[in-house]
Parts: C-alpha cells; sequence; structure tokens
C-alpha cells in the first residue's frame, strides 16, 4: 500500500518556452483553413466546401476512370486535359472564392473576434497575412488538388507523361498552375471581404463582381462584328488567373480574346490585381477600429 | 399629485409620421459607399450598349441585355439591397423598436420604408437602363426601359421589403430568388413565368419591339398593373408583421 | 391610480400598470409564470437574476411581447393593440443600438416629431438638456460610447414627457457620476407623479433610490412593495445585527435576558445578535449598554440591505 | 520591486482632441483598479498598454518592455478581457480557449489541457463543449476571463469584467478575480465603473480623468480615513442632532436624514443620548472615506462630466 497523497490542483504555471510569432500565425492559418472547411463545427458549415469538393474531385476521378477503361485516348482530344479541367473547374472554384474569404476574414469583425486577435501576439499585418495564407491554402485545395489527381491517375493508367523527367516537369507546372489559379483569387477576396463586416455582401460583391466583369469583357472581346482590343481581356477578373494557370500547363484556349492575348500580359494582369487587391485589404486593415 | 391622463392625446399625423419614416431611412439608404457600389454594377450595363453598338444586331443584343443584366440582375439586386436595408435591417439590429413604439400607425412606417428604398433605387436603375440604351443607339427602347425599369424597381420591392422584414438571411434568400426563381425556374413554363416580377418587366421592352423572344410574353396592360400590386401585397404583409410579431 | 379622462364622460380611476395572471411561454419554456402586480407612480425596480424573466416583462408591459396568457393594461389600454399607449409611455430598452448615422439630436428629434409633439426642436433640447448630453450635432450616433447611449437612449425615451418610463438596465456602462446624475433624474421623474419602471443589477444604487421593488425569479413574483417592508415581513430568516463594543460579553448576556434574541456569537470586540423583533430590539441597545457601562462604537445590521434581501428572495 | 505598469508623461491624442495630457504612475504587483469617467482615456490607456496605440510623447514600461517596440513579444505575456460580450456563436468554450492559448504561444497539446485546466476554474467545466452562442451572459463573461488567463500570463488587463451581470454572478467573477490575482499570483490592471466592486477586490487604484492621473496608489492610503460617527435612528433625528449639537459635538444631517457625529467620545454621547430619547438605533457606525467619496471629490474638483 503507498503512501495517502492530497495532490494539489491549483494553479499550473506554464514553465516552458513559449512558440514565437511565426508559430502565432501558423495556428491562426489553420485555424482560418479549419474554419473555411466546416471542421469543428455543425453540420450546416460543412455542406458548402463538401459540394465544392465533390464537383472537382468527383469529375478529376471520373476523367481519370475513363482513362482507365479507354487506354487508347487522347487526353488531348477528348477534351480531358489538365488545361480543360482548370478551365471547366472554374465555377466551382468561383463558389469556393466567393465563400471561403468572407468566412474567415468578415466573421472575425462581426463576432468580436478580432479585438482578441489584436490583443494576442498578432499585428494587423500578420493577422491579414495569416488568413491570406489561409485562404490561399483553402483554394489550392480546388486549383491545385484535382490537377494532381489528375496526374497521378493519369500516369497509372497509362496517358500520363511518359518517363521521370516528364512526370516532374508536369507536377512543378501543375503546382505553378494551382498556386497562380488560387493567387488572384484571394488577393481579390479577402480585398473585397476587407471593406465589410457582412458577410453576406462580401460573398455576393466577389460573386457578381467576378461573374459580372466575365460576362462584360466575354461580351465585349466575343462578339461578332466588335472590333475590340484583345488586351481588354485583363479586365476580366474571373479568367485572368484561370487562363494563365491553362497556360503554365502548357495549353491555351482558343477563343478571343485569349487566342490574341500575350502571355505577358496576362502575367502583368495577374500580379497588377493582386497587389491592387491585397493594398486594398492591407489599407482597409490599418484603419479598422476595433471597438467590438 | 399627477394631473389626469387624456385618452385623446395621441401622435403625429399619418402623413407627418410617414414623411419623417422616410426621411430617415432615406439618409440611412443613400450612404456614398453604397451608392457608388451599385452605381458601378449600372456602369456595367452602360458599358454592355458599346457592345450592341459595334453589333450587327444591335436591338437584340440590346434587348437581350436590357432583360438578362438590367431587369434580371441590376434593378432585382439594387431594390434588394435597398428594401432588405429598410425594416430588415432594423429588426436585424434590434433598432426597430424606435419606430414601433410610437403611436403611429403601422402602414405609416411601412408605406416609408417602401418609399425611400424606392426612391433611392430607382435612379440608379434608370440612369443605368436609360444611358445603355443610348449608347447602344437603339433609341426606340428608350423609353420602354424606363417604363420598364421602373415597374421592375416596384414589383422587386414589394418582394424585398416584406421578405427583410420577415427572414433573418433575407439577402441571402433574397439573391437566390433572384438568381434561381426569377432566372430559372421562370424558364420552366408560361405558369412558373407568371409568378416571377421578370416576366412582366421584360413583357414591357419585349411588346415594343418586333424580336421574337423566349422571354416576356405577359400582356401590356397586365405587365403594368400586376408589379404595382405586388408592391401593395408586400406594404400589407409588412404592416401585418409590425401587428403579429413580437418585437426585440 | 391614475385619472383617465376618455374623449367623452366622466374621468374613470385604472392603475398605470396593471398585469393579471400573466404568463408567457417560449415553446416549452416558461418564460414568465403567473405573474399578478400593478405599478403606480414613483420609481419602480425591477429585480432578479440574468434569465429570470425580467426583460419579457418589460417587453409584455410595452407591448412588443405578447402575453401568451393572462392581460396587460396600461391606463387600461392594450399595449399590443392600442397605438395611443406609445404616446403614454417612454422606453429605453436594453440594446445598445441605435440609428447608427443620425445625431443624437436628430435621433431625439425624430422621436419627437413621431410622438406628434408640437414643437419638436423645443422638446429634443429640453430632454437632451435634463440628460446632461452635450451634443455635438456633427457626430454620428455610430462612435457613441456606451454611457452616451444610455443617456440618448433616456433622452429620447422622455421627450414627450410621458406618464410611464420604462427603462431596461439604465445604469450600465454609466461612469460614478454619471450614475448619481442619472438616479437623480429618475427620482425627480417618479416625485412628479410619473411612473418609472426601471431593472437593474446595480443593487446598492436602487436601494440608494430608496424606491419600490418588485422581485422576480424564476420567472415568478417573488416580492413587491418597499424593500425594508419586505424585509420586515421575512420572518423565518432572522436580522442579524453586530455590536461592536468593549464588553460584549457582557453585553451578550443582557441581550438574552431581555427575551428579544435567540442566539448571540461573541467575538473579540463585538456581539452578533440574531433577532425577529428587530424595531424593539434596536431600542433596548442603549439603555442596555448604559446599564452595565459597556461603550456602544457601532451597531450594523448584517442582512437587512437590498442585495442580501434579493439573494433571500431569489434562493440563492 | 519592480513596477508592473510605469507611466512617465504619458499623452496621446487624435488630431486636435487630446484624451490623455500627461500621464505620470506606477503600478505595483497585485490587483490594480483604473477608474475614470466616460471619455476620460481608460480604453486609449489600456490600448497603450497592449502596444496598439502609439502614444505621442512619454515613456511607458509594461513588465520592463516598451510596448511600442516589442508590443507582439509583450503581448505573448499579457492577457487581455474585452468589455464587450460578442464572442463567435458557433464556437465551443473549449476551442476558442485553447485557440487564444495557442496564438499566445503555448504548444498546442498544452493548450488543449490548459483551455480544459481554465474553463474547470472559472466554473464552466461542464460546459466547456458547449457553442458560446447557447451560453449567457455572465457564462460568456467567464469564457472571457479563461482566455485571458489561459496562456498563463504575467498581466492581464480586464475591461469592466462584471458587466451584464447580476449580483450573484457578480459576486462569484469577484471571487474569480481576487483569487487569479491572489492565488495564482497574475498581476492584474482592471477597469470598472464600480466603486464598490474596485474596493472589494483591488490591492492599487489609479483615476484618471482630464488627460492627467488623478490619484493613483494603494487602495488603503487613499481611503479609510476617519470621519466621525454616523447615526440612523427610527425616530426623532432632529432631536438627536440638536441634543448633540448642544453637547458641542459638530453635527451634520446627510440628505437621507441620517445624523454625522464628529468629535471627543462621540460614540458616547451618541449612546447616551439615544437612550435618553428612548429611540432604536438602525445603525451606527464610524465613517470612512470611501472609494466613491475619493472619486466623486476629484470628479467634482473639475466639473468634468
Amino acid at each position: 500500500m503507498s503512501q495517502a497523497i492530497i495532490h494539489d490542483q491549483g494553479y499550473r504555471r506554464f514553465e516552458g518556452e513559449r512558440r514565437g510569432v511565426a508559430a502565432s500565425m501558423w495556428s491562426l492559418v489553420v485555424h482560418a483553413i479549419q474554419r473555411a472547411l466546416g471542421i469543428k463545427r455543425q453540420f450546416r458549415s460543412k455542406v458548402m466546401p463538401l459540394i465544392v469538393f465533390a464537383i472537382v474531385y468527383l469529375t478529376a476521378v471520373i476523367f481519370v476512370g475513363l482513362a482507365f477503361f479507354l487506354k487508347s485516348f487522347d487526353i488531348g482530344d477528348a477534351g480531358f486535359s489538365y488545361g480543360d479541367f482548370a478551365s471547366t473547374s472554374g465555377f466551382a472554384v468561383l463558389l469556393f472564392i466567393a465563400f471561403a474569404a468572407p468566412e474567415v476574414i468578415c466573421t472575425d469583425r462581426k463576432s468580436g473576434m478580432l479585438s482578441l486577435y489584436l490583443a494576442s501576439p498578432l499585428t494587423r499585418t500578420t493577422y491579414l497575412a495569416a488568413k491570406a495564407l489561409g485562404v490561399f491554402l483553402i483554394l489550392l485545395t480546388v486549383t491545385l488538388g484535382p490537377q494532381l489527381v489528375l496526374l497521378f491517375g493519369y500516369t497509372m493508367a497509362g496517358t500520363g507523361p511518359g518517363g521521370v523527367d516528364k512526370f516532374i516537369e508536369a507536377f512543378v507546372r501543375a503546382v505553378l498552375a494551382g498556386s497562380v489559379g488560387a493567387l488572384m483569387p484571394t488577393a481579390l477576396s479577402i480585398g473585397i471581404s476587407s471593406v465589410t463586416p457582412k458577410r453576406a455582401f462580401a460573398s455576393a460583391g466577389i460573386a457578381v463582381g467576378l461573374l459580372a466583369s466575365n460576362g462584360v469583357i466575354h461580351g465585349l472581346t466575343s462578339s461578332e462584328g466588335a472590333d475590340i482590343d484583345a488586351r481588354l481581356g485583363v479586365l476580366n477578373l474571373f479568367y485572368v488567373p484561370i487562363e494563365l494557370a491553362v497556360r503554365i500547363l502548357g495549353e491555351r484556349n482558343d477563343v478571343a480574346p485569349w487566342n490574341e492575348l500575350a502571355t505577358g500580359w496576362l502575367v502583368l494582369a495577374n500580379a497588377v490585381w493582386t497587389l491592387i487587391f491585397g493594398a486594398m485589404a492591407w489599407f482597409a486593415y490599418q484603419r479598422v477600429s476595433v471597438d467590438r | 399629485m399627477a394631473t389626469p391622463v387624456t385618452t385623446e392625446s395621441y401622435g403625429p399625423t399619418s402623413k407627418a409620421a410617414t414623411m419623417a419614416v422616410f426621411g430617415l431611412f432615406l439618409r440611412e439608404l443613400a450612404t456614398r459607399a453604397r451608392i457608388l457600389v451599385l452605381s458601378s454594377l449600372g456602369l456595367l450595363m452602360v458599358l454592355l450598349g458599346l457592345v450592341a453598338r459595334f453589333s450587327d444586331d444591335g436591338e437584340e443584343i440590346e434587348l437581350t441585355m436590357l432583360i438578362a443584366l438590367g431587369l434580371g440582375i441590376i434593378a432585382p439586386i439594387i431594390s434588394l439591397v435597398m428594401a432588405s436595408a429598410t425594416i430588415g435591417e432594423r429588426r436585424a439590429d434590434q433598432s426597430l423598436v424606435y419606430l414601433w413604439l410610437r403611436p403611429i400607425p403601422f402602414w405609416t412606417i411601412a408605406v416609408g420604408a417602401g418609399a425611400a428604398a424606392i426612391t433611392v433605387a430607382m435612379p440608379i436603375v434608370l440612369v443605368s437602363l436609360g444611358l445603355s440604351v443610348l449608347v447602344s443607339g437603339e433609341y426606340q427602347l428608350f423609353v420602354p426601359a424606363l417604363i420598364a425599369g421602373f415597374l421592375a424597381v416596384v414589383g422587386y420591392t414589394g418582394i424585398f421589403l416584406p421578405l427583410g422584414a420577415l427572414l433573418k438571411r433575407s439577402f441571402l434568400v433574397g439573391l437566390g430568388y433572384i438568381l434561381i426563381w426569377e432566372s430559372l425556374l421562370s424558364q420552366l413554363g408560361n405558369f412558373f413565368e407568371q409568378l416571377s416580377i421578370l416576366s412582366y418587366s421584360a413583357s414591357i421592352v419585349v411588346n415594343a419591339t418586333d424580336v421574337v423572344t423566349s422571354s416576356g410574353g405577359r400582356s401590356t396592360p397586365s405587365s403594368t398593373v400586376i408589379p404595382p400590386l405586388v408592391l401593395l401585397g408586400g406594404i400589407a404583409i409588412t404592416v401585418r408583421f409590425l401587428n403579429r410579431r413580437e418585437i426585440d | 391610480m391614475t385619472d383617465l379622462i376618455p374623449p367623452t364622460g366622466e374621468p374613470v380611476t385604472v392603475p398605470m400598470v396593471q398585469f393579471e395572471g400573466v404568463s408567457k411561454f417560449f415553446g416549452e419554456l416558461v418564460a414568465v409564470s403567473d405573474v399578478t402586480f400593478t405599478i403606480g407612480e414613483g420609481v419602480t425596480a425591477l429585480l432578479g437574476p440574468n434569465g429570470a424573466g425580467k426583460s419579457t416583462v418589460l417587453r409584455m408591459l410595452t407591448g412588443q411581447a405578447k402575453p401568451s396568457k393572462g392581460s396587460v393594461r396600461i391606463f387600461g389600454f392594450d399595449p399590443r393593440q392600442d397605438r395611443r399607449v406609445p404616446r403614454m409611455i417612454g422606453v429605453a430598452p436594453q440594446q445598445e443600438q441605435l440609428f447608427e448615422t443620425q445625431t443624437a439630436y436628430e435621433f431625439v428629434h425624430l422621436a419627437a416629431v413621431l410622438q406628434g409633439l408640437d414643437d419638436p426642436e423645443a422638446a429634443t433640447n429640453k430632454a437632451l438638456d435634463l440628460v446632461e448630453l452635450d451634443i455635438d450635432r456633427t457626430r454620428p450616433l455610430s462612435t457613441y460610447s456606451k454611457g452616451m447611449r444610455q443617456r440618448v437612449k433616456l433622452a429620447q425615451a422622455i421627450v414627450h414627457d410621458p406618464w410611464i418610463v420604462v427603462l431596461d438596465e439604465p445604469l450600465t456602462g454609466l461612469d460614478p457620476r454619471q450614475r448619481l446624475s442619472m438616479i437623480g433624474l429618475l427620482q425627480r421623474l417618479g416625485d412628479s407623479g410619473r411612473c418609472v419602471v426601471v431593472s437593474s443589477h446595480i443593487l446598492d444604487e436602487v436601494e440608494r433610490m430608496g424606491s419600490q421593488v418588485l422581485v422576480i425569479a424564476k420567472g415568478r413574483l417573488a416580492a413587491e412593495g418597499n424593500f425594508h417592508e419586505i424585509r420586515e415581513l421575512m420572518n423565518d430568516r432572522p436580522h442579524e445585527i453586530e455590536i461592536r463594543s468593549d464588553k460584549p460579553r457582557r453585553l451578550a448576556v443582557g441581550f438574552l435576558d431581555s427575551g428579544l434574541v435567540h442566539s448571540v456569537r461573541l467575538h473579540d470586540s463585538s456581539v452578533i445578535v440574531e433577532t425577529n423583533d428587530v424595531v424593539k430590539f434596536a431600542r433596548t441597545i442603549a439603555p442596555q449598554a448604559i446599564a452595565i457601562d459597556a461603550s456602544v462604537d457601532a451597531v450594523v445590521p448584517l442582512n437587512d440591505d437590498l442585495e442580501s434581501v434579493f439573494r433571500y428572495l431569489v434562493g440563492q | 520591486m519592480t513596477a508592473v505598469i510605469e507611466a512617465t508623461n504619458v499623452a496621446k491624442g487624435w488630431g486636435s482632441t487630446h484624451v490623455l495630457t500627461d500621464l505620470t504612475f506606477s503600478v505595483g504587483t497585485g490587483l490594480t483598479g483604473l477608474l475614470g469617467s466616460n471619455g476620460a482615456g481608460k480604453t486609449t490607456l489600456i490600448k497603450m498598454v497592449l502596444g496598439l496605440h502609439d502614444r505621442d510623447q512619454g515613456n511607458l514600461l509594461v513588465l520592463g518592455t516598451d510596448p511600442e517596440e516589442a508590443g507582439p513579444e509583450l503581448r505573448m505575456r499579457i492577457g487581455f478581457a474585452p468589455e464587450h460580450h460578442h464572442l463567435p456563436e458557433d464556437v465551443n468554450a473549449a476551442d476558442l480557449v485553447r485557440h487564444i492559448a495557442e496564438l499566445h504561444g503555448i504548444p498546442k497539446q498544452i493548450a488543449t489541457e490548459r483551455a480544459s485546466d481554465m474553463l474547470w476554474e472559472v466554473g464552466l467545466g461542464e460546459e466547456r463543449f458547449r457553442p458560446i452562442g447557447t451560453m449567457s451572459t455572465g457564462q460568456r463573461q467567464r469564457v472571457k476571463l479563461a482566455q485571458a488567463i489561459a496562456h498563463d500570463p504575467s498581466l492581464v488587463v480586464l475591461d469592466e469584467p462584471t458587466d451584464g451581470l447580476d449580483p450573484v454572478q457578480r459576486d462569484e467573477m469577484l471571487g474569480l478575480i481576487r483569487r487569479i490575482g491572489s492565488e495564482f499570483g497574475i498581476d492584474m490592471l482592471l477597469s470598472s465603473h464600480r466603486l464598490v466592486e474596485v474596493e472589494q477586490v483591488c490591492d492599487n487604484v489609479v483615476i484618471i480623468g482630464d488627460g492627467i492621473v488623478k490619484r493613483s496608489g494603494a487602495l488603503s492610503d487613499l481611503s479609510g480615513a476617519d470621519l466621525g460617527y454616523i447615526v440612523s435612528v427610527d425616530d426623532k433625528s432632529d432631536e438627536l442632532a440638536a441634543q448633540l449639537r448642544t453637547a458641542g459635538y459638530d453635527v451634520n444631517i446627510t440628505i437621507d436624514g441620517d445624523v454625522l457625529v464628529n468629535g471627543d467620545q462621540a460614540a458616547l454621547a451618541v449612546r447616551n443620548v439615544v437612550a435618553t430619547l428612548g429611540v432604536g438605533i438602525r445603525r451606527f457606525e464610524t465613517r470612512r472615506v470611501t472609494l466613491e467619496d475619493v472619486y466623486l471629490a476629484e470628479a467634482s474638483e473639475t466639473g468634468a462630466a
């Protein structure tokens, strides 16, 4: 029989070493991703990400399945190429763009979390940077993830790139294209979300903004008989990142204005839009008051 | 000792009450940010007029854009933003009590709010539709576009005013209504089409041209009468809400 | 009771506020259960723990909420049906939101207009002066602090000089000085024949108002009336009084002999007695002390304050 | 002993309005109450302590560091509970507290343990997995307190921690704060409008007004001075006052009708006069300077609201 002990249940000090600001930022990144994907939240919050995942990953899996069945098929001819996928999954990705940033940005202002965050080791800038990284990673799950599924699937089906060096090249292209597909939309959605604490307004603003600029620019540049400069395409907020991703994948959309627009303009457009919306968010957050 | 209370003491005249409510909401709605954002939406409409101008089928293109974008998206979204931000917003932030607890009939609140929403939404919608037509050069569409825009704002306000009062997520529901009900279900056939504001406003412009389209199909008289009736119905529902519901 | 003059006919005497068997259910949840009371002129404090149903009672009083059972009458009118009732009452609700784009002046002025006042400008200025709000006419309410909002809420509630003023937690967010002036203002309103109903958690301040109280606990009415009188009624709960003296032991013996005291606790320089007849006992302290040449350095009732009464009534 | 917060000639304003003009004070260990009228600049001061506002001039040291220069590192060791009750509705208390602890540099597993510990400490052990949206004001205040202490800070700043609580909840909260301050050895800065409350739990106070420090120091030094006796009788208080006055005592009558006596052997005189008059003593005690007296004296000197 051992000696009887009554343990002290009092306050315990934390004697360990505190992690640095970088770790604080990373835990905010993880938190943002969990929040947007509905992890640790009720089922209601999981519906939206599940639908989007279902659309993009199921499509990718079906493409791969077809490749297995029709051993001889040429993915390019069949319209199943990496670039084709990037273009057609654009609308599912748009759902995510319109939903993710408002979910992780606007709610903090409405729910009072922002005042707790700013009283933590984060600053306005590091807070925003962590949130942006979170949104970027969330978008990567739908811009890069399915591409990798395609790449590995096609390779296993025997229709993928032949040889290790080709595979590595395709892999690098997929990563680059996925990142490009997520980068400018991250800036845009965070920029728009930073001006309102209302999630619905931000989501509507992003969706309407993307769709409307796509509609108008597409309408302007593709209407027959109209003689409009292809460079107007850089104003198509929705398609500018997608088209650049498609080109990184080694393909190109063969419709106006893209068939006439040089890749340099696309790179520039992506960079400039990213900077503009990034600056918009940064300035908005330097000024936002945290009474709540 | 207190002096007696008389039961004659009552509130302001209905006109004064309506005007005061109208003035309040007008100022709340007409913020620079809101007008700028919504006007930029209208600017798209004007830019699309350019497309029509440079096309061979100018009239058909402008007509389609008037219906699909102008009457189908811009007018309802602007009406939604305005109408749901009146009573609905005040209910959501619990400040509605400062109107509800006044000795005024409830209809003055509903009418004042509806009038303010229409007053702010109307110029943005009419200017963008009108400018679009002028830019496109299809001048014969000018007057019908204005009338259609007017009726669209009136009708949509009639829907979104009570929607805002009744529902918490009125903005999202309203957006869903515009994008799903009005745009998709109304293409399911004649019966469903009658249930969309768009079919009435679109008919005004369609009936003014010889173009054959899938939109429209309502007669001009019914198109003129139904949207105002919808507004009246919407106000009635709002009054009923104010009468029956509990106010925070 | 106040006289009410109908447009034609003789004045009738009606209670200002009357609750008759009022219950309120939210689904299965009983928020307020079978409550009956009347409130007349003067300040009445509505007390109770959080979640006990205070706000629900106030919202039924103003007509914002509908009783599930029973009737609420304001000067005999049903506040859910009769649009004249808002003319008779002024309400400052608990929520902080106002019409945020307006200035304080515009907000109160709108209230004055909607009340149908003949001179809304004068009424607005008067109300803003009464609540001691030095207004900046260009500053929107969205920039106002909690304490300023409280005063704006009060101003819009009294701008039409109503007979009944209902205030839900008007003291929170005020600093000590503002609280004192708010209490003074409420007392003056009560003294002028208005019926002022205040819910508050700040019991020491309510006690200062020396008001009538209405205690709600667990959805039911636990007590009503002057709180000193309520205290007197609580016979099953003896008064505890601490008497500090240089001879506590001998004093204690004397008190026990008097028969008014049924227990004493001795400390180094004080004695704590329990008595049910506090009035009689209070008169024996000084003579007892003189009889044995003991000093009386302090006489402190230990459970007579509103807070003790409140704790006892709400059973916590 | 090093000061927890040390301010020297701190000034801060926006544009032409000077909220704080010249603030000099030093806060030692223990619980410190921060008092001041609305708009006196309490919030501004708290934000400067947290390193969220830059000051216009002066020196400020918090836990020995300048918040302006090392804000993030300093905030690692500070806990903060804001005044507002807004918290994310659909997050459960344990997740929120753990998240905030992680942000303050606590490794994930330890943060999870500590979040659970702290929620038990504040009395929310059984509710720790409930969404905050379903919690009452009292429970939210406790969640706010738990998230402020979960990362074992050296200094905790609480802004109106008892706002919206009923008397029973308030006492429990004050008990918690007192316990955390003394037992846990965490220094605290507590802003409050309830002077009684500050008197109950704090060791030191800082009173600010008109942009400067009006009074600061140990609570025991500021209040407690003897003002004589206060007597409340059930009848004839006028006669009591008159007789005491005749006997040569300094007598005043308060607004509540109580008699304030000062002078040599006053207690004895009161005992005798009360016995002669045959009235009952409701209350009789020494009247000491309260924090409210100190506060109101400072406020009325300037007449500022």
